[in-house]
């Protein structure tokens, strides 16, 4: 097990310079010191996570702050930093990661959108779903850290054994009859089988995949609705990956959103200037 | 008490390689001298007394009663082996222990909480080591196997029970609204 | 006497389950506080004086000393291994299984379908008992040890030869009959 990354002393301010300084393709140049690893190390601190949960309850427990309190748009920028970092760092990233990230970003999307004002909309604060997972995972790691501090045997504990008598019968064998053997046989295969299921994996759209992808379906100097930028083919994950580039996209001002009326349709445009270009004026 | 009958037993703890139930060492005597449970479980009591001021303890189990080396004494004792004891990974212990506290659990149930698949290789340990076993499958799609605790991983644990578990945090009552985001 | 060097003592002879010189007794302890050889011979005199009324003995023999169960309970501690044999684990059943179905296999292959290593212990055991034996090295990286089952094996499973065993399609079907005690 690989020890939880160091905590730096950081105050809590600096963390909202996380909006991101970099912009899709190119290299993760602006990071904020506590986040700054060296490439090496970055296999074993990535390691040191058991997943998107985990990742997420350091984050929140490196800022002190209650799991109930976490301000989500936040955490979320702080998650993809993390996210980008590791693409950046050529690390391959578990199908779970960018289905976190999907998710963070749906629910940050649905905080900063203006909320219908109906009832049974408001019931479901998207944050809440997040938070229970957030509370239960951490019950559980808890739950794992007590049971390994138990006493063990073979490790604080030893079975008390006393030489046996001299005139001693040999101890049979071990009976096993073929059925034992088959059945053996039986669970090994089914065990294989499961084993060869689990190398399918989630094929994760990547963000900025995802934004090269846009930038070549908008043209400058025309409005695209954005219903039609959504590929159903790459399901609810590829939906929340499109909504969460056009955000990334937004803050890069790549590109122009209007939407003429209240719950109208929304279109899009690419913004005046190319990405990673210096504005003309 | 037959002083005689507390040799026995504790010959017995003291030759097999695991704990041993109260009808297991009843079983080895002849049916005309077979001490009663009552006599047995005073028998047992004894042992344990006598035990105050040596190195083992007595100790009740899941599968029954051991005798073990006390705890304070690992420091001295583990320098007898080369070999140090198997640590295992977060992901095995929390593997284990949504098992051990939901059980029956499926993969998928672990996954859930996790967040994270779980590999095979967990799973195989977990099964090697005696610590869970397949109890059967739930009636949903796929039908997916259903896992349990077995009494060796209590023993193991030192645990007579499941409910000797370390008590699961409890989860602090939801407010209705979470706080507006800035 | 110090008396917690007899319990240190004691917990050491009952953990190693073999014979203990007096130098590899005093090695366990820090240089600080290593106990005399005199003092050693002390502590254990002390143990075998306790043990007088209880069901073990301490015995000097070649190689150091050993607590030993008493000779006089020898008739009931051999009735416990008469009631239980003991068991083979489910990796030692699979490996098994699967040297049969896949021979000649190393270690590896097991391996590969179980997705868990396998412990020398197995193959260990399995050798020892003439089950399978190694017919020869694979000509990769490594020489691996190729396993194969013996004669022994199939007279053991009343098979004529290896033809005899089920087809693994028919395997396939068969409930995972779990070895778990009542």
């Amino acid at each position: 097990m690989v020890a939880p990354p160091p905590k730096t002393p950081q105050a809590p301010e600096s963390q909202q310079q996380l909006a991101i300084a970099y912009v899709a393709g190119a290299a993760v140049e602006e990071l904020p010191g506590d986040l700054y690893i060296p490439p090496n190390a970055l296999e074993v601190y990535l390691e040191a996570f058991e997943g998107p949960l985990d990742l997420l309850l350091y984050l929140i427990k490196r800022q002190n702050i209650d799991i109930l309190e976490v301000d989500v748009a936040e955490i979320t920028d702080q998650y993809m930093a993390y996210i980008e970092l590791m693409q950046a760092g050529q690390f391959e990233l578990a199908a779970e990661y960018m289905v976190m990230a999907a998710m963070l970003a749906e629910i940050k999307s649905r905080i900063l959108l203006p909320r219908p004002e109906t009832a049974e909309e408001e019931e479901a604060d998207p944050r809440m779903q997040l938070i229970r997972r957030l509370l239960e995972y951490e019950r559980y790691k808890l739950a794992a850290e007590n049971l390994d501090d138990l006493p063990r045997l073979n490790r604080e504990l030893r079975q008390a054994r006393a030489g046996l008598p001299e005139i001693q019968r040999t101890i049979p064998e071990p009976v096993v009859e073929l059925s034992d053997l088959l059945a053996a046989m039986a669970g090994a295969l089914r065990q294989a089988e499961l084993f060869e299921h689990h190398h399918v994996s989630l094929e994760s759209i990547s963000t900025e995949e995802k934004i090269g992808h846009l930038l070549r379906s908008l043209e400058k100097n025309r409005f695209v609705p954005l219903v039609s930028l959504l590929d159903p083919r790459e399901g609810r994950l590829g939906v929340v990956v499109t909504f969460l580039a056009i955000m990334e996209m937004m803050r890069g001002a790549m590109v122009e959103i209007v939407q003429s009326d209240v719950f109208g349709p929304i279109h899009l445009r690419l913004a005046g200037k190319e990405p990673g270009k210096e504005e003309s004026a | 008490m037959n002083p005689e009958l507390k040799s026995i037993v504790e010959a017995l703890l003291l030759a097999a390689d695991r704990a041993l139930s109260v009808d297991e060492i009843r079983s080895v005597f002849d049916e005309a001298d077979r001490p009663e449970r009552d006599e047995l479980k005073q028998a047992l009591a004894g042992i344990a007394a006598d035990c105050e001021h040596r190195g083992v303890e007595l100790r009740e189990v899941a599968s029954g009663y051991r005798l073990q080396i006390r705890q304070e004494l690992a420091g001295w004792v583990n320098r007898l082996w080369e070999e140090k004891p198997p640590r295992y990974t977060r992901a095995l212990l929390e593997t284990l222990a949504l098992i051990a506290y939901r059980q029956p659990a499926t993969r998928g149930d672990i996954e859930e909480v996790r967040g994270v698949s779980v590999s095979t290789g967990i799973i195989r340990t977990l099964l090697d080591r005696d610590w869970i076993r397949i109890s059967g499958h739930r009636e949903t799609p796929g039908r997916p196997e259903l896992f349990v605790t077995t009494r060796q991983f209590l023993d193991h644990f030192n645990l007579k029970s499941l409910s000797d578990l370390p008590p699961l945090s409890e989860i602090n009552e939801l407010p209705e609204a979470l706080p507006e985001e800035a």
